[in-house]
This record gives C-alpha cells, structure tokens and sequence, in this order.
C-alpha cells in the first residue's frame, strides 16, 4: 500500500475535523472536531517520519498529544462553566457579543 | 550666532508650559480663583516678549541676501530616518513667522473677555494659543520635509481643541471635527508622498541621513511620473490647507463656529502654510510637475477666487463670511503662486502677509461686534444702523472691510495689482486668459463688503440695539496696530517687499530653469 | 548505542524565558502555601519583579546577542536581536499591563471575579464576594502566557512556536473568564476565543505537519537552508510548503487579529476583563506578529533566491491579508458605540497597517515592526487602563452627581463602555481624559507621539519594498482610522457630560437571559458588584451616573508611563530607533 | 520749476493731514473741526496757485516735470515710484479742485451747520480733495489708480454720509454702494489695462508706457484692448454709458457733494484719463471711435433724461452725464478733442458746480425740498442765487460770451472734423453734438424757470425763502462770475489750447466739413430754439404741481430710460441666479459630496458588522472560507501573473 494513501486520510480526517467544528452546535462536539484534526495532524507527522526516514515526526506527535490534553483541560472547563450558567452547550446560543 | 528661530520656537512652548501648570485640574466655575489668575496676563507677557524676539530675529537678518535661508539651524532629530531638525527663513518664512508672532498677542488681547472667568478654562485658552504659535512658528522656518510634515499635522491638535472646545457656535465640535478630518486626509496623502520622496531621493543618490533636507532635495530629478504623483500627494495637503474649491468646505463651518480670534489664528495664519507649502516645497522640489499642474491649479485658484466671493455675498452668517472672503483671497494667493513670474510670486508671498492683517481685522472687529449683541448673533440681519450707536467700531469695521476689498492706499491693494498684474504675463498656457477672469473678483469684493456695512451699520438702529458701548481701550488697542500696518505697508510696500522680492526672484527662476522653448514662445503669445 | 551527551545549554540566553516561567510555577506554589491575606500582595510582587527581571535579563544580553546571536537548546530558542527585542517588548508591556492589572481602585474591588468558576448570580458567588475572597491565580496565569508570548516570538523551531502558542493562549482563555461583572459576556469571550484558537491552533499544526512533510524538518532556518540547497525529501512537492506556510500563517494571522482570522477580536476584547484586554491586546499581538515576521522571513529567505515564484506568493497572501485587515478594521470600527469594541477594532486595524509594513519584505522592516509594536503596545495597555477607571455608578435620587472618588451614596458598578457615556469626561477627569486623548492620538499616527514614527516606519517599509500603492491604501485606511479615534474625542472632551439618568433610558443592547440577570433591587452589600450579562438594571429610583474612580496607584502609574513614552517616542525617538534598527537582524 | 516741486506734495499732504485729524481726533475736534478743514483745502489751493504762477512763468519746455517722492513698489520686474507729475494738464485739474473744492468747502460751513456729524463731513471732504490730488498728479498708472478708488471712497462715504437716522437712511446707503460698485467695474478695466500694459511695457508710469517708444512698439491689438479697458473705467468713473446708472442716486448725498464731486471734479477723471492716455488711443482707432459713441451716447441719454426729471439736483445730475459726454466725445477724437474736453470740463466744472451750490442755496431755502414742481417763483426772494445760477444757465446753454460756449463750442467744431475713411463720423457725431445742445437748453431753461420762474410760487404757506449766510452766497458769486468769464479769459486766442500743448500734442488744423461760422450758427439757433420752447412750457405757461402723465418718452426719461429695469433684468438677477446656483451648489453638491465619503464608510460599516454575528460557527467558517479564498487569489494572481 502506498504510503501518501497516509497522508490522504490524514487531510481526510483534517477536513473532516473541519467540517465537524463548522456545522455542530454542541460546544463539546466543536471541541471534538478540533481534537480529531489535532490528530489527523499526528498521523500525518507519522506518516512524512515514516516517509523521510527520521523520527522527528512521531517525537512531534506527541508534542501534539500533549498539548491537546492541555487543551481538553482548559476547554471543557470553560465549556462547563457556560453549561452550569446557561444550562445548554450549543455554541449558537452564547451570542450575546456580536457586531 | 544666538539661535533666535529656536528661541521664538521655544519661547511660546514655555509660555504654554507655564500657563498649563494646573490647567489640566478641576474646573470649576465661580470657584475662589476666578477671574482672578494669571494666565491671561502671563499669555500676554510671553507673546509679547515673542514679538522683542522676533525683532531680534529682523535685526539678524541679512535682508541683502533675502532670498538665502538664513538664521539656519541644523541638529540632527532622527537620524535613523533621515530627519534634521533643521530651520531657517528666507524673507517670505521671516514674514509669515513674524505674521504668526504679532498676531497672537492681538488675538489674546481680543480674547480677553471671551471665554468667561473660570481661571481654569483661560489656562487651556491660553496654553493651546501659545503652543499653537510655538507650532506655527516652526512650521514656516521648517527646512526639512519631515520636520515640517511633523508640524504641519501636529498644528492640527491645537488648533482642533481651539475650535471645539472654545468655539462659540452650536455646530464648534461637528465644525471641529471637519476641520480636522479635512486637514488630516490630505496630511496623510502627503505623507505617502513625504515617504515617496524619501525613498527615490536616496535612490537618486541623496545622503540617507540627510535626506528631508530641503537643501539636500532640491534639484534632485524624481523622474517624471514619480515627481507628478508626489506634487499632487503635496498639493492635495496644501490645497486643503489653503483652503482651494473644491476642498474648502471646512472653512466656512470653521469660520462661523470658532471664536474670531481663533480664526484670526486659523485662517490667517496656520492656513497660510498651505500657500506657504505650494511656494516652499512643490515649486523648488517639484519643477517639473509644477509647470505641468500650473494651468489646471491656476483654473482652481480663479475657481477659487469667483467662488469664494460669490458665496460671501450669500452669507448670512457675518463670521462665516469672513471666512468665505478668505476663500477668494487666497485663490489670488494661488494665481500668484502659479504663474511663476517674479512680480506674481512677489505678490502672492507679501499677501500672505497682508490677507492676515487684513482678515485678522476683520475677523476680530467682527468678533467685537458679535460680542456686543446680546444675544451674541452672528446673523448680519439682526444688525441695522450701528454707525451712529457705534462710531469707531463701524469705522473701524470700514477700514478693514477695505483692506479686504484690496482698497489702493492700503497694503492689501498692492500685493493683489502686484499678483494681477504679475500673473497676467504668466508663462503657463491660460495665464492671462484666468487673469482676466479672476479680475472680476475685485467687484464682487466690493459687493460683500458694502453689502454687509450696509446691512449692519445703516438705517435706523435696530431694536435692542440702540445704546450700544462703542470700541474700548483694549480692542482699539487690538485694532489700531493691524490698521497701522495696513496703511505703512500700504504707502511704503517696500518695508516688506525686501524681504520677499528676492525669494520670488529665485523662486521664478528656478522654475523656469529648464523651461523648454515652447513655453516662453507661449509667453510670447500671450502679450 | 550512543553514550548520552548532556546537551550544552546558554542558561544565561534562556534567562528572560526561565525567570517569568519559574515565577510562573512558583506563584502556583504560593497558591498552596501563602495564606489568603497576603497572597495578593505576595503575588503581585513576584510578577511585577518577575516581568522586571526578564526585562533586565533581556537588557543584559542585548549587547551580546546584537554582537553575536545564539541559537540554544538546539535551536529550540533562537536568540537573535530580534527575538531578544521582541521579548523585551513583550516583558515591558506585561509589566506596565499587570499594573494596571493589580489596580483595585478606590473601590477596593479588582476586575477579577471572587471565584471565576461559580455560576453567575447564584448565593455561592454572593458568599464568595462578601468573604472576599480573590482568583489570585490570574497572577501566575498572566506569567506564564507572558512567558509564552516571549518564547513565541524567539524560536526557530515550529514546534516549539506551536507549544508556545499554546502556553499563551490557555492561560489567557481562562483570564477572559474571569470578569467580576458582566460575567456572561466574559464567559462567552472565553468559550469563543477558546473554540476559535483551538481551530487555529489545529491549523497552524497542520501546517507545520505539511512543511515537515516537504522539507523534513520544522526548524526555519534548516527549512531555508535546505530549499536553498535543494536538498529536499519529496521533490516538486512545492505546494506542500505553500499550504504549509499558508496555514502556519493563518494560525499566526489569527493570533495578530487579522482579517479574516478576526471575528474573535472584538468579542473576546469586550468580554474579557478590561485589563486582561490590554494585556492581550499589547502582548499577543506583540508576540504573534514577531513570529509571524520571523516565519515569513526565514522563510522567504529560503525561497527568495530558488523560487521566486513562491516568494510572489507568500507576499500576496500577505497583502491582501493586509489590505482586508485595514479595510474591516476601519470601517467596521467606525459604527462601533462602544469603547472596549471600538479599542477591539482598532487593534484590527493596526494589525492591518503592520501587515502593510511587513508585506514590503524590506530590510527595515524588523526594526519598524518592532517600533511599531512598542508604540502601539503601549498607547493600547494606556488607553484599557483608562477604560478601567470609567465606571457606572448607582445613585440614590436627590444625589448630586460627583466626579470625585467614590462618594458616600451610590454603588459603583463596571465600566461605562457605551461612547455616549463618556460624555463630558474631560471635565470630570482632565488629567485621566488628556492621557486618553494622547492615547488616541497616537494611535492615529498624529505626529509627535509615537504612533507617527511607527506608522511612518510602517508604509516606509512598504514603500521601500515597492508597494507604494499599498501604502496609500494604508493612508487612506489611516483617515478613516482616525475618524472614529476622532469621534470619541469629541464626546470625551467637547460634549457635556448628560445628568439625566440617560443610561437607564438607553435600550439594553444585549439580550438578558432572565436565568442570569443581575438582581436589581436587592442591593448588594458592599462594593455590590452585581454578576450581570447586561448593562446593570436599576429600578426606576434609582439612577445610574459615569464616575470616574480613582486608581489606587499601579494604574495610574501605568498610565503615567504609557503617556510619558508615548510623548517621548513621538518626539525624540532616536533613541530607541537606534536599539531597534540594532535588533533588525534575526537570522542567527 | 525745480524750486518749488518739493511744494506739490504738499497740495496732497494739507487735506490728508486734515482728514487724518478730523477722523482720529473724534468729537474732540467738533467746534473747529470745519474750519481745519476749509484751512487744509485753502492751504493746498495757495501751494497750487504758487506752482501754477511758477509754471506760467516757466519756458514752455520745462513745464513737464516728475517729482520723485521715493520707491513706492519694487518688486520682480515692476518697479513704480510714488512720485508726482507737474504739467498743464494736472495744474489745470490741481486748480480746479482746489480752487472749486475750496469753495464749496466754504460754503458747507454754512450748509452743514446744524448737522452733528459736521466734523465728519469735512473729514471727508478733506480726504476727496487729497485723493483726488492724488489722481491728477500721479505720474504712474499704479498711483493714478490710488487716487482713482481714493475719490471712489470719498464718494462713498459722502453719498451715504447720512446713512443713519433719516428715514431714507437705507436708500442713501444702498446709493452709496451702488455707486462704489459700479465705479469697481470700471476699475476692472483699469486693472486689466494696467496688466496689459505691464505685460507689454514693463512699467506703469506714464513716462514710459506713454513714450513714442512704447507706443510705438504697441500692437494695434494691445493699444485697443488697453484703450478699450480703460474707457471702461473711465465709464464707470464718468458716469458714462452704460455704467452710468449710479450718478443719479448719488445726489443722496449732501449738495456740496455733489457739486464738488458729482458735478464738478470726480466724475470728470474719465476724462482726464482720457486725454492722459492719449497716446495710448491714437494708436487704436477702434477704441477711439467706441470713445466717441460712448460720449455720444451718453450725451443724448443724459439730456433725455435730464428733460423729464423733477428733482432739481437729478435733473442736474443728468446734464453732468449729459456734459461729460460733450467730453468725453471730445477725447476721442484726438489731438483735436483734447484741449477742448478739458477746457470744457474746467467750464463745467465752474458753472455746474455753481448750479448745484445754487441747487442747495434754494434748497436751504425751501426746507429741503428738492422737487422742481414745489417751487417757482423764486427769483424775489433768493436774488443772489437767482442771478449766479443765471450766469451757470447760459454758460451751459453755450451762450456767447459766457463760458460753455467757448468750450462746447469748440468740441462741436472738433466733432464735425472728417475722419479720413469714415466720411459719416463728422456727420454723425457732429449733429449729435448740436441737437444734444439744444437739448441741453431745453432742460436747463426748464429748471431755471421752474425754479426761479412762473408767476405764482408753488409751495405752501409756511415756508419763507430766504438766502443764507454769506458763506453761502460769496462761494456763489465767485462760482457765477467764473462760469460767465472763464470762458472768455482763456478762449479768446486758443490760451487754454495752447497751455495744454505740451500735454495733449499739437493739434493739426484741419477744416470741420461745415464752415465754422454755420456751425456756431446753427448752434445757437437750435439752442436758442429749445430754450424757448422750455420758456414757453414752463414760464408762459403754468407748472402744474403734479407731474402729468406725459408721453411715453417723458415716462421712459423719468425712469432714467429704464437704466435700473435694465441693469435689474441684464445683470442683477441672472447675476443672483448664478449666485444661487453657486450657493446651492456648494451645499447640495461639494459639502454633501464630501459628507458622502463618511456616509459611506458608516454605511460599508453597518454592512460588514453584520458579519460579526456572534456565532462561533460562522467565525469559524469565516476563517475557513477565509484560508480557501486566499489560497484561491494567490492561486490566480500567481497563476495569472506566470501565465503572462
């Protein structure tokens, strides 16, 4: 199997993140959407390490996997701080700032 | 050499230093000090001082060399950008510095009563005129694009707050506003030009930590293209600033809105830097594009002249038709400017001199009138047959009415028949054909000036008007010297004319040094 | 295998960045050990020395890094004069927006909420309020973004910036959520810039994932030397590095608040805690634009003299970026009616007229970008200052309307951000209304105050790199810019202030969910700063006046400062322009 | 000469210093304050009987000489002195004015007794006599001009001197401005003309501009054009057509005024201006022969006018327009004309100036009253006006040997002198020239029986005419024995002619295309004719005291023949029309032209901040769709620009 085929699903599963924090209200499924490119991007790191033959790549990937979980900490806080005020978690309802 | 263009640049901010010292506190009307500061007293003592100087500064200067920059000045500002902090005058730059510097204690003096008693207040006045005059000052011994760029734009915020804060008009702030916008746009535009000319005159070889030096640009060749489109980045500024049709139509808001005295500031002399700018910096460093603009500027600047003079006569307004005659005066400014003859320039660089003492009269003899009515209106129809009630004042009024319609005895005749007569024998195409058609303007002048004593100062006393205090001490004080020096400068032009001759001289020269032929064929048909 | 080598570090080059990080680390421990009285006190003093340390670090090397970059840690943290100057910049301007931070004014009460996580309006958030209790935690959260802001803007190294990215950008998502008032509003900010930078963020990495893909390495410099050598892995692949460096861009175009990676800017700018805003708004977009400038020119570099054709394109994506980023910021700036958002626009702007400086690709354009970040930096941290002193104040009718210090009647409330409020400031408060006067003006690029020199520096960088339509562009976008400072002014200084309970009249913008709306009757106690969405209610006997309240010093120094400089850049400027014009080098 | 030049600026210098003290000294100098100013005339009239004795006495040669006062205006290519030019011609005009002015200033003493603002009035007077020193001794166009608005002003002022506090305040204000304006658009041509001149010569001063030189060196299209420009301002000066609509409103002004300068001296600066310019016309025959239609014109418009007024001093006004068109048909044509039009313009300005002193003699006498219609009879009880005003009556009649017909005389001979070419212009001209005298004697003799005349007195009981002081009368006697013998002292022998020979050139003696003898003749036949006619009217028969409907004419000559229906329609309105087109146009067009330009950055802003939704998705979006579509336009700039 060709090895680009790798880096395809990686910019599938990328748009596919993108799609998911384009169209879902749900601020938990956004931030999803954004945990799936952060890992697209992982299997893309893997996948050109494994194509230039260095392991740059997958030490990368787990920069990345760190810094997502930072980032799951401080998101969900925020999301749940909303939730616990508003009593919703759809991103279309916190529109209060606008123009 | 005692360094007296750095003295009358400083000597004001120093006054405006002292002065602000607390006005930035509290204000607060009917409080223990009011009426009973300093501050205009103070104002007073510096500018006059200023004018001891400026004597100074006369006395230094070499008239026999008029035309060379002299009381020059070169410190280096910021060298990284080139940018000196480089001053000195020619005669035209001393005249309009000593513009600057005598009128000022007169505008303080008319403003005495003006803006009320609260000290606080006056501190702010008076703070904002002296750094105003400090600016002005510098603006016209700038010898370096940038420095002068700097003050043109910086000149801006003083007067901004002089027409917002102490206007007396309802429509001051939106008036404000508009000045400041206009002003601005076309500073910016310039800027773009400044930046333009600093980047092609180091690529024409020019010393990069020198390169907004007037000196050092001048006589650099730009290119063609590239020197057209930084002279219209210059004259759009200059052209605001003047003010020119059509991009006048801040004037007249100003006018009608600011107090007389800060007009008297405004229009008489923080504008002259427009006409001051065109003659200083788009002739020597744009010759070229000059000659090419010339025809087209001087159509605007005839425009300019009908225009304004039309309009003064549909005013009902007595402020902002001051404001409007000003218009007219300086398309003849402008007209002067453009035709690049020795005798035009001449005239255009001494009327400079002389729309602000005419104007400045008018404008502040107009502000004492406005002042006497109790409703402080500056509506002329709610004004009738003040000549008996107030003799000197309409007398007074007269006198600078005709120094405005350019009445022979006066200064300001000689300086208009010196641009008519200088710009009919103009090298650009049309020269004389615009010249005629701005001779008209010499009528309409009379029209709104008559019209308007008419108006105001015959038949039977309006009502409320008949017991009217007539000019007091102060204001004959603030009066009498423009009136003076529009007579001696009217009989004996030459006091004044020394000093600009020789830059004029100089200046149609260098415009017409690589005349091509065909031009001077054109000045040939045109006889 | 290989023995292990203990990797040479210049300790000393990483100081700035260990000294604000470790106080960073060492105000969380304060959290722990510190008792609640004189945590406050003793954590505003570690930032404040840890930001002044940094400074002084950074003015400790300045000589030897302008005489000799140094590449540490591997190139991990790339120490050129630039980097150096951004992370001075960066410190100093933390510095003076911690000061204003720390300020709780004379209403004993800083902008932070007593506990950010309580849910707005409920009794535990009274509780919290009247025990009085503080989220002295903002202090090391404001240390560690810092540090991350100053790391941001000094590595060569893609990963590292993306870790840096992140190091600054959680803190300050959580800062947003920490309003005292309007804690609605403050909450959205958060969830709205946390959303969108994590979408960015998710970006800029795959970004960095396809430059790695082309040129095997994410350091800038090898990226540049390689492609220069053309000793690439996949070959013809090109259009890698174009998305790549596309996205690694936007996710810095984002950070800057540029169009069209700004609609966050002005929501978040409004919600946040108002000092919190400055901060960001000086900082981030000190850092984000020094690493943009930084990518894009080791990166041009590289292909300027292989591909120019890449180049071409790179400068494209930056004018246009450019000139969409001074159009919107402009125009929409000029409808604004409210400070904190007109100030959110402006920042737009300025990232506009930046671009237009970076865009040239000139040799100047390091040290103007860094003049201009300062300038504006600081006439922004300056201006949010004074947002943080204008307050609503609830009077009791019959009360006379004060412009004093909190009188004995009335409640001061949060800030008065509507323009029309500001009316008549400058008669309640000169001194205050004259600094936010200069503030403006210099952001305006008005000449003799420092927003003249950088705006100058700006098109002059444009001009020199050819585009001198885009600088005319720029000029035009300047006098619209200057149109809405311009209007604020005049209300400021020209309009009377309005005695009339004109607030109360005033049609409550924002829709008020009635889960969260502040109580209006019952009065809270003391300081009653009441957990609102909205504008605060107030029954019909009482009114609400603009007050000014007097800083309990930090921020008025801040602001004393601020104006200071910004005279002093605008008319003597030389001197900085020379430690700027030694900082234009950033390739080691 | 040169002994006593450094005198003649003092001719200027007395009544300047007088002016300048009667209008700073204010109400301080009310009790002497007219006496300083007769003093201040009397002063200069000495200096100029001293100058013109010096200048009788003086070889012919040197009669012409320069005074240099010192460096008036240097500048780029121009340079003009202030300097003063002595020669026949000025002297004559300086004897004129001083002598006349004197008089008159004499005799407002009296006239203006018991009016408060007396001082003022002499103020401006003293400032007319200096301006209009000024005019007559410029030796440059420049200086010539001061004089030429000086006068203007002093006009102003003086017409409009009782601008407040009278009922026709206003209208007198409004006359006041409408004679300075019109006098402005003659000074247009004067400006013109002198930029023309400039352009061609490089100086202003007669000495050079005048010269064989530059003359000679003149384009026959630059001499009109200059020729042409300055007629204008001699029309607006001189009352001519078509500027001429101001003269008869200007009587608003006190009646020494109008007799000094309305009568006497000012409105005669056309002419001198005229003849100074001579040489200038002679190159361009085409300007000469609009010269004489102008004259022509105005002569006949004049006596018309002059025929139907009621108003003694309007009546009066319109034979000054009338008689200035006697002149000014003389300087057009030539050498020839010269001498004449100036000698008639001293003879008028001798009996016209006794006419309207003798005007307010009866005037004082009758309250005030100015209409013709409320008088008659008057001969009994004003016999010192009756029998100076006599003698202006015949000498404007032409009558010999009173003065008019030695002048008038002379311009019909001139006007009847073929032209080479133009056969018709003698013709033409020179029958004007006699049926305006005849004219001219119809009206007169209207206006001296009307007023003196009649067999019963027309006004009502209570008044009681009576002279007035002797500072009113001796200025009478004076002016009425100039009017009878000017004529006669300087005509018999061609003095005057000749006196003026250096000035205006010698004149080739060439034959009228009628015989003199039938000229003079067949003047005085038509002259005598009309003035029957108007005895027979207006003495035999009686003056009803409300005017009759009359003829068409008479009602059109009322109206001054429609000259401010026509200024009204021809220039006023499409003038204000214009004006409200600029002024709308200003507001409608470039002030809210501009205001468009923020509009529409409000607007632009109103639309794009609907972008701002404050939904996360469509920032998101926002920044998505933002990435493809930069991506797209470097791909097309890009892909465009290689595909070049």
């Amino acid at each position: 199997m060709d090895i680009t085929n790798y880096v395809v699903l990686a910019a599938v599963l990328f748009a596919v993140g993108a799609t998911t924090v384009l169209l879902r209200r749900n601020a938990i499924v956004v931030f999803m959407g954004v945990e799936l490119m952060l890992n697209a991007t992982n299997l893309a790191f893997v996948t050109f390490a494994r194509m230039h033959g260095d392991l740059t790549g997958q030490v990368l990937a787990f920069f990345v996997m760190v810094v997502a979980a930072a980032e799951v900490v401080v998101g969900l806080a925020i999301i749940v701080t909303i939730f616990r005020t508003r009593r919703s978690a759809s991103v279309d309802d916190v529109n209060l700032l606008k123009g | 050499m005692f360094p007296w263009l750095t003295a009358l640049i400083a000597w004001p901010l120093v006054g405006a230093a002292v002065v602000a010292l607390g006005a930035l506190g509290r204000s607060r009307t009917g409080s223990a000090n009011a009426g009973t500061g300093l501050a205009r007293p103070i104002a007073l003592v510096f500018s006059l001082v200023e004018v001891v100087l400026l004597v100074g500064a006369f006395l230094a200067f070499d008239t026999g060399a008029a035309a060379e920059h002299q009381l020059a000045e070169t410190h280096a500002w910021i060298p990284q950008i080139g940018t000196s902090y480089a001053v000195a005058v020619d005669g035209v730059g001393l005249l309009l510095v000593a513009l600057a510097v005598v009128l000022v204690p007169l505008v303080l003096l008319a403003a005495w009563n003006e803006q009320g008693r609260d000290e606080v207040r006056l501190r702010r006045f008076v703070g904002l005129v002296l750094l105003l005059q400090a600016f002005m000052v510098a603006v016209f011994a700038a010898r370096d694009v940038f420095l002068f760029y700097v003050l043109f734009e910086a000149m801006l915020i003083p007067a901004y707050f002089l027409i917002g804060g102490f206007g007396q008009g309802a429509g001051r702030r939106q008036a404000a506003v508009k000045f400041l916008m206009f002003s601005l746009g076309g500073g910016l535009i310039m800027l773009a030009a400044v930046i333009a000319l600093y980047f092609l005159a180091v690529g024409a070889g020019v010393d990069p930590s020198k390169a907004f030096l007037l000196d050092e640009l001048v006589g650099v060749n730009l290119g063609t293209i590239a020197e057209r489109l930084m002279f219209v980045g210059f004259f759009v500024a200059f052209a605001i600033k003047a003010p020119m049709v059509p991009v006048h139509s801040w004037l007249p808001d100003v006018a009608g809105n600011a107090t007389p005295g800060t007009s008297t500031l405004l229009i008489c002399v923080l504008d002259k830097v427009g006409t001051f700018g065109m003659l200083t910096l788009c002739l020597p460093l744009f010759p070229e594009a000059s000659r090419w603009a010339a025809p087209f500027v001087i159509a605007l600047a005839v425009i300019s002249v009908l225009y304004g003079a039309i309009m003064a006569i549909m005013q009902t307004d007595l402020l902002r038709l001051v404001g409007w005659t000003s218009v007219s005066h300086f398309g003849f400014i402008i007209l002067g400017i453009f035709t690049f003859t020795p005798l035009g320039t001449a005239g255009s660089s001494f009327m400079m001199l002389n729309h602000g003492l005419a104007t400045g009269a008018l404008f502040l003899v107009a502000g004492f009138l406005v002042a006497r009515h109790p409703e402080r209106s500056q509506r002329i129809t709610d004004y009738r047959g003040l000549r008996s009630v107030t003799p000197v004042l309409a007398g007074t009024f007269l006198v600078a009415g005709l120094a405005t319609l350019s009445l022979p005895g006066l200064a300001t005749f000689v300086s208009e028949i010196m641009v008519l007569i200088g710009a009919f024998g103009g090298a650009p195409a049309g020269s004389a054909a615009w010249t005629v058609a701005a001779i008209p303007g010499v009528v309409l002048a009379a029209i709104y000036v008559l019209l308007t004593y008419q108006k105001i100062f015959t038949g039977a006393p309006a009502e409320g008007l008949e017991v009217l205090p007539d000019l007091k001490a102060r204001e004959r004080i603030v009066a009498a010297p423009l009136v003076v020096g529009l007579l001696v400068l009217g009989l004996v032009p030459g006091l004044a004319l020394t000093y600009v001759d020789a830059p004029a001289q100089q200046s149609a020269t260098t415009i017409a040094v690589d005349e091509p032929a065909d031009a001077a064929a054109q000045m040939g048909s045109d006889k | 295998m290989n023995e292990f080598v203990a990797p040479e570090i210049d300790w000393l080059a990483l100081a700035p960045l260990i000294v604000v990080l470790g106080a960073g680390v060492v105000g969380v421990l304060l959290e722990a050990f510190v008792p609640a009285r004189a945590r406050r006190v003793t954590q505003i003093v570690l930032t404040l020395a840890a930001l002044a340390g940094g400074l002084a670090f950074v003015v400790y090397l300045w000589p030897q890094i302008v005489a000799q970059p140094v590449q540490v840690v591997g190139g991990s943290v790339t120490l050129t004069p630039f980097a150096l100057g951004a992370q001075g910049i960066i410190a100093l301007l933390a510095f003076l927006g911690v000061l204003v931070v720390a300020d709780r004014t004379a209403t004993g009460q800083d902008a932070f909420a007593p506990t950010a996580s309580a849910v707005p309006g409920t009794s535990y958030e009274d509780l919290a309020r009247k025990s009085g209790l503080e989220q002295t935690e903002i202090y090391p959260l404001l240390l560690f973004a810092a540090g991350g802001m100053m790391l941001f803007a000094s590595t060569d190294d893609l990963i590292v910036m993306f870790i840096a990215l992140e190091v600054l950008s959680l803190p300050l998502y959580v800062l947003c959520a920490t309003a005292r008032r309007r804690r609605l509003l403050s909450q959205e900010a958060a969830a709205k810039y946390f959303l969108l930078g994590a979408f960015a963020s998710a970006l800029f990495i795959f970004g960095v994932a396809l430059i790695y893909g082309f040129a095997g390495t994410v350091r800038l410099l090898e990226i540049a030397q390689r492609v220069q050598q053309g000793a690439l892995p996949l070959e013809g692949m090109s259009a890698l590095l174009v998305a790549g460096v596309l996205l690694v861009t936007v996710g810095l175009l984002f950070k800057v608040g540029a169009v069209p990676f700004h609609a966050w800017t002005p929501d978040v700018y409004t919600g946040a805690p108002t000092p919190i805003t400055g901060f960001m708004a000086a900082c981030t977009k000190a850092a984000a634009v020094a690493a943009l400038v930084e990518v894009l020119y080791r990166i041009s570099i590289g292909v300027q003299a292989v591909d120019p054709e890449i180049m071409r394109q790179l400068q494209v994506v930056v004018v246009v970026v450019a000139v969409l980023t001074m159009a919107v910021g402009t125009v929409i700036g000029s409808v604004q009616t409210d400070v904190k958002r007109l100030l959110a626009y402006s920042s737009i702007a300025h990232a506009g007229f930046l671009l237009v400086g970076i865009a040239g690709f000139g040799p100047q354009v390091q040290s103007s970008t860094l003049f201009y970040l300062l300038a504006y930096g600081i006439a922004t941290i300056g201006a949010f200052a004074v947002v943080t002193l204008v307050r609503e104040r609830r009077v009791t009718p019959g009360a006379q309307e004060d412009n004093g210090p909190v009188a004995d009647d009335g409640v001061v409330l949060g800030e008065a951000t509507e323009i029309a409020q500001w009316a008549g400031l400058g008669r309640k408060a000169p001194w205050l209304t004259a600094a936010f006067a200069l503030f403006l003006l210099s952001m305006a690029g008005i000449p003799l105050t420092a927003g003249f020199i950088a705006k100058f520096g700006a098109f002059a960088g444009a001009t020199s790199g050819g585009l001198w339509w885009l600088a005319v562009l720029g000029v035009l976008a300047s006098v619209v810019a200057v149109a809405f400072y311009l209007r604020l002014l005049v209300v400021m200084v020209f309009q009377p202030g309005t005695v009339e309970p004109d607030s109360q009249a005033e049609p409550v913008e924002t829709g008020v969910p009635t889960s969260s709306t502040g109580d209006g009757g019952e009065g809270p106690t003391e300081g009653g700063g009441v957990a609102t969405a909205t504008k605060v209610q107030v029954t019909a006997a009482q009114r609400v006046v603009v007050t000014v309240v007097r800083s309990r010093g930090p921020a008025a120094v801040a602001i004393a400062v601020c104006a200071i400089a910004t005279v002093i850049l605008g008319v003597f400027p030389s001197l900085v322009l020379n430690l700027v014009a030694e900082a234009s080098k950033f390739v080691p | 000469m040169n002994e006593v030049i450094g005198l003649a600026p003092w001719l200027v210098g007395f009544p300047l210093i007088g002016a300048a003290i009667l209008l700073l000294g204010g109400r301080a100098t009310d009790r002497w304050g007219h006496w300083l100013g007769v003093l201040a005339s009397g002063a200069s009239m000495v200096v100029a009987f001293i100058l013109m004795f010096r200048m009788i006495g003086t070889p012919v040669e040197e009669r012409s000489v320069d005074h240099h006062l010192w460096t008036w205006l240097s500048a780029g290519d121009l340079g003009v002195d202030l300097g003063l030019r002595l020669d026949p011609l000025s002297v004559t005009f300086v004897m004129l004015v001083t002598f006349v002015g004197t008089l008159i200033h004499i005799y407002s003493v009296a006239y203006m007794d018991h009016d408060p603002d007396r001082r003022r009035f002499f103020a401006y007077l003293n400032l007319f006599v200096a301006a209009m020193l000024v005019l007559v001794l410029a030796d440059s166009y420049l200086l010539l001009f001061v004089g030429w608005e000086g006068v203007g002003l002093a006009s102003y002022l003086l017409i409009g001197f009782w601008d407040t506090g009278r009922p026709s305040a206003r209208e007198n204000a409004v006359a006041a401005k409408k004679a300075f304006v019109m006098n402005r658009i003659g000074d247009m041509g004067l400006i013109a003309a002198m930029a023309l001149l400039f352009a061609h010569a490089g100086a202003l001063d007669f000495g050079t501009v005048l010269s064989d030189d530059s003359v000679g060196a003149m384009s026959q299209a630059t001499a009109t054009a200059v020729g042409l420009c300055l007629l204008l301002a001699a029309c607006g000066k001189s009352a001519q057509f078509p500027l001429q609509a101001w003269l008869g409103d200007a009587m608003a002004g006190p009646t020494p005024v109008s007799a000094l300068i309305h009568a006497a001296t000012m409105v005669t600066a056309g002419v001198y201006l005229m003849v100074r310019s001579g040489a200038i016309l002679e190159a361009a025959p085409t300007a000469q022969l609009v010269v004489v239609l102008v004259g022509a014109v105005t002569l006949l418009f004049g006596a018309i006018v002059g025929c139907a007024k009621d108003d003694i001093k309007k009546a009066l006004a319109a034979s000054t327009m009338s008689q200035i068109g006697y002149m000014m048909l003389a300087a057009g044509l030539g050498p020839a004309g010269y001498a004449f039009a100036i000698f008639h313009l001293l003879t008028h300005g001798f009996f016209k100036a006794g006419l309207f002193l003798g005007a307010g003699s009866v005037m004082h006498a009758m309250g005030d009253q100015t209409d013709m219609r409320r008088f008659g009879g008057l001969s009994r009880f004003l016999p010192i006006t009756w029998i100076t005003m006599g003698l202006g009556w015949l000498a404007i009649l032409g009558i010999p040997p009173f003065s008019g017909f030695w002048s008038k005389d002379g311009i019909i001979e001139a006007a009847f002198i073929p032209v080479e070419g133009q056969p018709w212009r003698a013709w033409v001209f020179g029958t004007v020239a006699v049926l305006g005298a005849a004219i001219t004697a119809f009206y007169m003799t209207r206006l001296f029986f009307m007023t003196f005349g009649g067999r019963r007195p027309r006004w009502t009981e209570n008044q009681h005419p009576h002279e007035g002081s002797p500072l009113m009368w001796w200025p009478l006697v004076f002016l009425g024995v100039g009017s009878a013998a000017l004529g006669l002292v300087l005509g018999i022998g061609g003095t005057f002619t000749t006196w003026l020979e250096p000035v205006t050139g010698h004149a080739e003696h060439h034959e009228p295309v009628l015989p003199v003898p039938v000229i003079i003749t067949a003047t005085l036949v038509v002259v005598v004719l009309g003035a029957l006619l108007a005895f027979r009217m207006y003495a035999v028969n009686l003056v009803p005291e409300e005017a009759p409907r009359g003829s068409v004419l008479t009602r059109a000559a009322r109206r001054d023949l429609y000259q401010d229906a026509a200024n009204e329609t021809l220039v006023m309105k499409p003038g204000y029309g214009l004006a409200r087109v600029v002024q709308v146009g200003d507001r409608d067009v470039v002030d809210r032209g501009w205001s468009v330009l923020p509009q529409a950055v409000s607007w632009f802003g109103g639309v794009f901040r609907k972008a701002q939704t404050g939904y996360v998705r469509s920032y998101a979006a926002g920044m998505a769709g933002g990435v493809l579509v930069i991506a797209v336009v470097v791909w097309l700039v890009v892909g465009l620009g290689g595909a070049q």
